[in-house]
């Protein structure tokens, strides 16, 4: 189980292959990725800065990880956030999950991602040539997080 | 003694990244926040953000009590991934 | 939008890459990756054959990635499905799908899964040292496939 | 003609992998298997795993009536993935 943040850029082939390296019973992987978009309500954006919490965020990462791999009985869980200045195009983050069968590693990466976004401390800042502006926390976050409680 | 860290929009508007408060019996987080504000109008419109708080990295709320050395941080809702 | 069959190994990097290559709009992405694993209820498997229906095949892959393009306004899908003789621990399915959104990018994988074990002319047989076996259908994977009519 | 393929356990039960059956008016699935079945054992064996259908590569069932040059094709459920 790997869970980390990073200010150089992520590069998924090779967190896909630490992932499948250490694989002994999984046939399934799902990934997911999110990309910074050069454009949003706003206009068009000149890259992102990716603030965090040290300390903190690896921690709720780790306990995230943990708690993935627990509730869908995951055979590997990856987590690597960017931090810092990005590009547009650019990976913001990288999640990687295995599991025995599809459905555990669908439901751990999303699981992962929803709760990523409504707990880690991580702050994005979109850039507009000389001036920037902090990307509102978003209701469908909410919604999504809140699904996966029981 | 309290160490105090805040966080982006919270950051910028109380102008403060780090900083460190004396630590007393029975401190609340509600006491920080008390005297911070006392320290200058920029606190108070921080805190108008109605920000979370963490203390030793775990979400706390403004009535958990504090103990010497604890690290207390303010910031706004998450937005990363 | 891509979908084939191919003899030779899946490279999952190079799939990756493609998919990313041609994004405009999407902040998402998610894949799917299937491995050949090296057990199964009846003990040590020493990789596995796939038949297919060459022609419908690719059309019916075809018709499940446009599907998914429509059903979950997708930007992108790459499905790449490996037959003829696959080794332990090789890439059996890679699917990739990008999406503005997370929750879109998740359904398309999840969906085009559900409804490739269902739907595309591919019969697994694994091996045993000199005998074979032909892998049974499973009701989980048409209960799967079920979930998404409407 | 019609021709008619064979995929996986099918194709190993009724050892045959391709061939072509003369077409008649009005020819239905339901004729082409009556017309297997009267050359030999293994085509009862193989339809008797009530294999899938497809005439040009779309899921049919045995009432579908065929026409010259159709591609007829039986194969048990699909594994994939």
């Amino acid at each position: 189980m790997v869970a980390r943040v990073q200010e150089t850029p992520i590069n998924s082939d090779y967190e896909t292959a630490e992932l499948r390296r250490l694989l002994k019973l999984s046939g399934a992987i799902v990934t997911f990725c999110g990309l910074v978009r050069d454009f949003n309500h706003l206009g068009k954006i000149e890259g992102i800065s990716l603030e965090h919490y040290p300390g903190m965020t690896e921690k709720t990462l780790l306990r995230l990880a943990q708690q993935a791999v627990k509730r869908f009985e995951l055979e590997q869980v990856r987590i690597i956030h960017r931090v810092g200045r990005i590009d547009n195009a650019e990976t913001i983050v990288w999640v990687g999950c295995a599991a025995v069968h599809r459905q555990a590693a669908f439901a751990g990466a999303a699981y992962i991602m929803d709760i990523l976004k409504q707990d880690v401390p991580l702050w994005k800042k979109e850039h507009y040539g000389e001036s920037s502006v902090w990307v509102e926390a978003k209701s469908t976050d909410k919604d999504a997080a809140s699904r996966w409680q029981k | 003694m309290i160490t105090v860290k805040c966080f982006a929009q919270v950051r910028e508007i109380s102008q403060t990244e780090e900083m460190s408060l004396s630590f007393h019996q029975n401190m609340s987080i509600a006491d920080v926040q008390r005297q911070l504000c006392a320290q200058g109008e920029q606190w108070q419109k921080a805190f108008s953000l109605s920000p979370l708080i963490a203390c030793n990295h775990i979400i706390v709320s403004e009535n958990h009590v504090l103990n010497e050395g604890d690290e207390v941080a303010f910031f706004p809702p998450v937005t990363g991934g």
